[in-house]
C-alpha cells in the first residue's frame, strides 16, 4: 500500500512551524504560490522568519501578506519590490534582503534537494553575487561555487496530488515548486485536487511522493493574475 | 532615428531558423512581432515555458500560464512546460541560441549593467546573470543614451556588473554595433542619423569602418 | 543458523510504518516478502520506480518495467516512475530512510566491501557507492563467512572499499551485530547459534555483552 | 510554428558519425536502449568509439553488439559484464573500461547537459573512485568534486515523441535518456510513436524539444527483457 501524506487541513499541515525557521515557498511571482499555507501563517503569527522564495508577492497577496504583519526578517529571492511594504522594510533595514541569480536559487534548491553540498556555475562571475565565493576555471571559462539550500518547512503548491504525495503542476504554475518539494525537512504540498493514490498515471507525475511529508486540498484558491495582456479578437 | 519597435524589428532581422530565443523585459519583448518570413524560431521564457505563443484573447487568461515578465500568454503547438532548475539548464547549458536583453549600460569590453542603481531600491536581478554568464549570443536593445542623454556606451561600466565580457552586439536607437578587441565596432546607422551623432552619443572606444551602411528597417 | 530467508525475515523487523526502502539484490530482495503486519513501506528500485510491487502474473511481464537486478516487475498504486537523476537524487538527498545491501566484507569501523576481487571480472558498483554514501541507515545482510569458511566481518577490509564508516547494523545467518565505537557489538543470536561458534566466525573485535538473546525469527 | 526536429530515418538521424566519437546511449540493462540507432552504428561499421552507458549490453544484444565488432574502444559505465565478449576484452586489455557510481554517472550526464561543469558528492569518497579528485568537508561529511560528461552525439530511446522533439518515456524505460538527451551536442531520440507537434500534452513531456536534434519513429523493436520473474496465479 502506498505511503499516506494527506492530513486533515491546512492547520495540521504547517504543525511545527516556528518563530525564526526558514522556508520555501514555491511560486512565481503569484503563480503557483502556496496560498493556503501562506494563509495559515498570518493566521499563526509567527515571526523572524527566513523565506526563500523567487519573489516576495505583492503588497496585498502571496508573500506580501507576511511582510505587512512584519513575519519575515529575511528574503533569499532572485526578484522582488513589486511591493511597497517590501521596500519600505528594506530602505530601512527592517528585512534583510539577500539577493540570488534565479537560475542559482532554482539548482541551489535542486541541490539541497539532491543531496549536492556545492556546484560550480558561470552566473554571477565578475559581480558583487560573486564576492567571497571560491571562483575556478573550468574550459577557460570562470565559475562560481555555489552551495545548497535547504529549509526547515517548504510550502508549495500543484494542481493535482494523491495521498501518496505525487503531484502534478498545471503549465507555468510549476516553477520553483518541484525543488523547493525536494529540499524542505518537511514538505507540505497543497493541490487544488486531491486523488486517492493510484488514481495518477504513475508516468505523469511530476514530484514524487518520497519527497512530501504532508498534503492536503487546499480552498478558496484566488490565483490572481498580476499582469492580465491580451489581445483583440479580429 | 529608431523607435523602440524598430529596435526589435532589426534585432528580428538576427533571428534564424530554428533558434531558440529568450527574449528579456521591454524592447526584447517587441521582437516576437517582427519575425521574418520563413524563418522559424521558438521562444523561451525563464519561468518554464518553450514554445510561448501571443497574449490570449480576451477573456481566456490562465493564471497558471504567464511569463517572465508576469503577463498572460498562451502557448504553441508543441509547446512544453518545465521547472525553474530544468530551464536554467537550459539556459547554462546553453541550449537557447539567442538571449536579448535591455541594459542600463554596455562597456566595450563586452561588461554588461542592468540590475542595480545603488541608492535606488533593488529589484534583483531575476534571471539575468545566469542569461548573461552563460549564453554564446546575447544581443543588447536599448536606447543609445539615458533619459540625462549621457551615453550608454561606456569605456567601463560605472553600475554593479550583472555579467562580464558577455555582450557581442548592440541595437539601439541609432546604431547596430558590435564588440571586438575591446571597443565598439560600428556596423550600421539608423536611417537619417550620422556618424556624428553615434559619435557624440557613445563614450566608449567607438570604431567607425569607411562603410557604414543604413540600417534596413 | 539461519536460512537466508529468515535473515530477510530478522532484518523485515526492523522495517518502520512509512519508511522508503532502497533493496539490493541478493538476500535484501527477499526482505519484501516479510513485511510485518501493520507496517506499511515503499520500495524504491534506484533504476527509477518508488512503489515497486510484486513480480508479474506470468504472461504480463513488460519490458518497460524492470527493477534494479533487470527483473520483470509490477507497480503499486500511487507507484512513480523516475530518471536516474532524479532517482539517485533521492537516495543522495537521504530521502530513502533504508538502504539494505549485501557484502563480500564489513570491518569493524563500518566500511563495506561488496563490488571488486582484485583479478577477477569487476562488473561494477553499480549504485552501491551511492547508496552507500548517503544512506543514514544502512543494513548489511549477508552470510557471517565466505565459501572458504573466512569471516566476512574484520578488523579491516582487505577488498577494494565500497564506502567508509558507513555501515551500522550487520543481520547474518549467524547474528545480528551492530557496528559502535570500533568494534562489532553482538545484539542476538540466530536460534541454537552459540556464542563461540559466533566468536570464532568473527575476524574484527567482536564485543559480547552479558546477555544475548536469541532472535525471533 | 514549433520547431522540426523529425529526420527521415535512422540513416539520417546518425549523419556526421565518424570513428573514435563519444556518444552517450541511453538506457538500463537492455530496458530503454535506442535499439535502431544501435543497429546503425553496427551497419555503419565505425570504430574506436568512447561509450558512456549504465550498462554494456548483453552478447547479442544492445552494445553487446558494438562489442562484437570490436567497435568499441572504451566504456564509462556503472556495472558491465552480463556479455561474455566485453569481459574478454576487458580482460585482454583491448577495451578500457571506466566504472563510475550510477548515481555520479547520472548527475555528470545532467551536469554536462545543465552547464555545470563541477559538483561534489559523497558518493566514492574513501573508495578508488576518490582516487586524484578533490575532497571536500561539508558539514562534517566529506565529498569528491566530479565533473560534467558530454558527448558528441547522445543516442536516446523514448515511448512518445512530437516533431519538435519532445519526448515521453514509458515506466523505467526513462532511467538515463533524460539527462543524456542533455547532453548530447547532437542528440538523436528515436521513439516507439512519433506524433504531430501539438499532440502531446505540454504537461506531461519529460524531455523538452530543445534537448533533441533529431527524431524519428523506430521500427521492429524487440525490447528483450533480460531477466523474466513472475508469479504464479493462485
Amino acid at each position: 500500500m502506498a505511503l499516506n501524506k494527506q492530513v486533515a487541513d491546512v492547520k495540521s499541515a504547517l504543525e511545527g512551524v516556528q518563530d525564526n525557521m526558514t522556508f520555501m515557498v514555491g511560486g512565481f511571482g503569484l503563480c503557483g504560490i502556496p496560498e493556503n499555507a501562506i494563509a495559515e501563517l498570518v493566521r499563526r503569527g509567527i515571526k523572524g522568519l527566513t523565506c526563500i522564495s523567487n519573489n516576495a508577492g505583492v503588497d496585498d497577496f502571496g508573500l506580501g501578506l507576511l511582510l505587512q504583519k512584519k513575519q519575515i526578517k529575511k528574503m533569499i529571492s532572485s526578484y522582488v519590490g513589486e511591493n511597497d511594504e517590501f521596500e519600505r522594510q528594506m530602505l530601512s533595514g527592517e528585512l534583510i534582503v539577500d539577493l540570488i541569480p534565479q537560475g542559482s536559487l532554482a539548482e541551489r534548491c535542486r541541490a539541497g534537494g539532491a543531496g549536492i553540498p556545492a556546484f560550480f556555475t558561470p552566473a554571477g562571475f565578475g559581480t558583487e553575487v560573486a564576492e567571497g565565493k571560491e571562483v575556478r576555471e573550468f574550459d577557460g571559462k570562470p565559475h562560481v561555487l555555489e552551495s545548497a539550500l535547504t529549509a526547515d518547512f517548504a510550502f508549495v503548491k500543484a494542481w493535482k496530488g494523491d495521498t501518496a504525495g505525487n503531484l502534478i503542476y498545471k503549465a507555468t504554475a510549476k516553477n520553483f515548486n518541484p525543488m523547493m518539494a525536494m529540499a524542505g525537512r518537511i514538505t507540505v504540498a497543497e493541490v487544488e485536487e486531491l486523488v486517492p493514490a493510484g488514481a495518477l498515471d504513475p508516468n505523469q507525475i511530476h514530484t514524487p511522493g518520497v519527497f512530501v511529508q504532508r498534503i492536503f486540498e487546499g480552498s478558496n484558491y484566488q490565483k490572481r493574475i498580476e499582469r492580465v495582456t491580451t489581445r483583440s479578437r479580429q | 532615428m529608431l523607435s523602440k519597435d524598430q529596435i526589435a524589428q532589426r534585432i528580428a532581422q538576427e533571428l534564424q531558423d530554428g533558434w531558440y530565443v529568450n527574449l528579456g523585459i521591454g524592447i526584447p519583448t517587441l521582437i516576437a512581432n517582427h519575425i521574418p518570413e520563413g524563418i522559424n524560431v521558438e521562444f523561451q521564457s525563464e519561468n518554464g515555458i518553450l514554445g510561448m505563443g501571443p497574449f490570449p484573447f480576451e477573456g481566456e487568461e490562465d493564471a497558471d500560464l504567464i511569463n517572465a515578465g508576469k503577463q498572460t500568454i498562451t502557448a504553441m503547438p508543441g509547446a512544453v512546460y518545465f521547472d525553474s532548475a530544468t530551464s536554467f539548464a537550459m539556459i547554462r547549458g546553453q541550449h537557447i541560441q539567442l538571449t536579448v536583453l535591455g541594459a542600463m549600460e554596455v562597456a566595450q569590453n563586452g561588461d554588461i549593467a542592468n540590475w542595480k542603481i545603488p541608492g535606488r531600491m533593488v529589484k534583483g536581478m531575476g534571471g539575468a546573470m545566469d542569461l548573461v554568464a552563460s549564453a554564446e549570443n546575447i544581443i543588447v536593445a536599448m536606447m543609445h543614451t539615458n533619459k540625462r542623454g549621457e551615453s550608454k556606451l561606456l569605456e567601463q561600466c560605472s553600475l554593479p556588473l550583472t555579467g562580464v565580457h558577455c555582450v557581442k552586439k548592440i541595437v539601439t536607437n541609432l546604431a547596430v554595433l558590435e564588440i571586438k578587441d575591446g571597443a565598439f565596432h560600428l556596423l550600421e546607422r539608423a536611417p537619417g542619423v550620422t556618424i556624428e551623432e553615434i559619435q557624440n552619443a557613445t563614450a566608449g572606444t567607438l570604431v567607425v569602418p569607411d562603410e557604414v551602411p543604413e540600417m534596413n528597417v
